[in-house]
């Protein structure tokens, strides 16, 4: 530290803990946790707490991390710039002109965010710390079932429903109510699926790559993928929205986003 | 049916009742019977039975719920006690007695501070969107955290929010109550107070009257909170 | 409530308690405690309990064979009886009562990996024809599948679907919801929500779109599915 002023030993003190802060900042459940921590030190009831002081030990924390070279996460640093913000409304007389909340409440929300966390934490901790079952009080251990009458009862849970839809919609590119016959990979789809990807093609690229899941291995199913993949980018060329190259026969067809061909997909449509 | 039935005061859904029941013809067990076949099905079950599946299976006719009130004074201090568990009834040991249970207890799965305070959150705010469970913590969710307290049983999906987006919510479940002893989600320790304290509030932050709190699930999370 | 008892003040923390403590440090336990303590055992152990397991869990000095004549004898005509199993004690219903318990003989069997994805199709795009199913699933469908659900109340036919051939439609039913402790077909999570609780199979990121993943960029289906 480059700090040659005199100081007192509350302040090497709070130096030494602000840097066992950094060292420990993977410990720390975001930038309000870590504002939690420091608002400890105020020793007194959060609802009292200085937020001006607060930001200062903040960004104090945020500075001495970046002396020390530590890259701290991006929530750190835009709690740093709105800490900073803050405080600056705060240090500064209110501007009449000014729209919006006024400083004090945007520190009064911060307290009431920090009073709320803490008290979840203790929350949290007293449910924990409650009895609980298996451990501290049991249920019966041989429940009774003589095995008299058998019905068989299927069951399900809605997560066991809602996954099992989700495997289906993600199993492949369906569309709802559309009825293609499989195997067959339709050109409209293709010129859907390649317009909507072609944007991001920047640089050249394979286009293989922009095959459909589902329709990459080999067989009937790829080849009429590529097929249409192919034809939806020659007409995708002949609108002027991507450039195609093949450097020579059978060598790998590429594309990318013609980079001055962003117009109107309404407008150049032409079915 | 009840409303056929003026005796049947807090029965199921009729459908569920065996057909072939033949109401009226057999005289109602008297009181003391009624808690002993309550004792026979909650003592033969492992988890809690609802009121409703107690009604179905005793004889037409019997009072559940005062049967219920007098088994409960009757397992009062001893070791294994009546408790309620929302709508449902569990027989379950005198907690005081834990120490003796060793061979019984199951290792309790170690949860993550972030799972702790996400189940504290969705049990004292409930129903909370994740967008609130976010703003709460000051952290975005991780996916594991949601997905893990579900797959515990502990949390579910509850209704969605009637809010732009129409997030949904979750909520604590029965085994939930089960494990950590709770009659209903109020007996949470500490509820009243927080709630007075206004801490159970949802309060956005000032000026952001716009996206409130209740913005949509994809909320990409904790980093837009503190903008503008 | 024996924590009153000013007898009782050091039994609590379990763990320290050890079967190599020094006998007669800890005063024995009034007989109603001892009682008291072998109704939790009993009740909690998965297996009838010996004698001999019994004076070894219960603190030195307890007299188990005189707390065992109590508790039986507390439990006499109530429905449930102490009994003895061989040289176990365990805790059984009355037999009188066994017929409580036929419900309890239910086998709860999982759906089959078909029906609850024909159940979620249908929950998710009601009124959905049989063929839409079939393009959905990619595999015809049996006549079973669509039985079983009908049977178990959870799907019904809805109306004709007015294109060709009118074909029949089908759709969830009240008890479907009350099942799934739904208040609507539209409280259902949708995909990205799925996703975002971390309860789709990670196979792979969203926008990894050149990785031979499943993961579609974010599709549209799901946010026409329930627009009227």
């Amino acid at each position: 530290m480059t700090d040659a002023a005199p100081q007192t030993g509350d302040a090497i003190a709070a130096r030494l803990d602000d840097e066992a802060l950094i060292v420990d900042v993977d410990g720390y459940e975001g930038p309000l946790d870590l504002l939690l921590t420091l608002s400890r030190r105020q020793k007194v009831d959060l609802r009292k707490i200085s937020v001006l002081q607060l930001a200062e030990q903040y960004l104090r924390f945020v500075e001495a991390a970046r002396a020390l070279r530590i890259e701290l996460a991006a929530d750190y640093l835009v709690m740093a710039a709105w800490l900073a913000f803050l405080k600056s409304r705060l240090l500064l007389p209110p501007d009449p002109t000014e729209e919006g909340p006024s400083a004090e409440d945007l520190a009064a929300h911060l307290a009431f965010q920090l009073e709320r966390l803490e008290a979840m934490r203790e929350a949290s901790g007293r449910l924990m710390g409650r009895d609980r079952l298996g451990r501290e009080f049991f249920a019966r251990g041989a429940p009774e079932t003589h095995a008299i009458e058998k019905r068989t009862q299927h069951t399900a849970t809605l997560l066991e429903l809602v996954q099992a839809y989700a495997r289906l919609r993600t199993r492949d590119d369906f569309r709802p109510y559309a009825f293609d016959r499989t195997d067959i990979y339709p050109l409209e789809t293709a010129l859907e699926r390649l317009r909507g990807m072609i944007g991001e093609a920047v640089n050249w690229s394979d286009l293989a790559g922009f095959l459909p899941p589902g329709w990459r291995l080999a067989g009937s199913r790829r080849r009429s993928a590529l097929a249409s993949t192919f034809a939806a980018s020659l007409e995708l060329a002949k609108q002027g929205r991507l450039d195609i190259q093949q450097s020579e026969t059978f060598a790998p067809i590429r594309v990318r986003v013609r980079q001055d061909g962003r117009r109107d997909d309404r407008t150049q449509d032409p079915s | 049916m009840t409303e056929n039935d003026p005796t049947e005061t807090q029965v199921t859904p009729a459908e569920k009742r065996d057909p072939n029941d033949t109401p009226g013809l057999f005289p109602v067990p008297p009181i003391a019977e009624q808690e002993r076949m309550i004792e026979a099905v909650l003592f033969a079950s492992a988890e809690p039975v609802t009121m409703a599946e107690l009604t179905k299976r005793l004889p037409e006719g019997c009072d559940v719920a005062e049967a219920l009130v007098h088994l409960r004074n009757r397992y009062a201090g001893r070791g294994v006690h009546l408790v309620r568990v929302g709508d449902a009834w569990a027989m379950r040991t005198a907690a005081d007695l834990g120490w003796l249970m060793r061979t019984e207890q199951v290792e309790q799965r170690k949860l993550s501070r972030a799972a702790i305070e996400t189940l504290a959150i969705i049990a004292y705010h409930q129903p909370v969107t994740r967008a609130e469970i976010e703003e709460i913590r000051g952290v975005s969710l991780s996916r594991g955290t949601i997905d893990l307290l579900m797959e515990m049983g502990w949390i579910r999906f509850g209704r969605r929010r009637m809010t732009p987006g129409r997030p949904l919510t979750f909520v604590v479940t029965g085994d939930f109550l089960d494990h950590f002893g709770l009659e209903t989600p109020r007996d949470l320790p500490g509820l009243k107070e927080l709630r007075e304290a206004g801490l159970l509030d949802s309060r956005g932050m000032p000026g952001a009257t716009l996206s409130d709190d209740d913005d949509e699930p994809e909320d990409p999370g904790q980093t837009e909170l503190f903008e503008d």
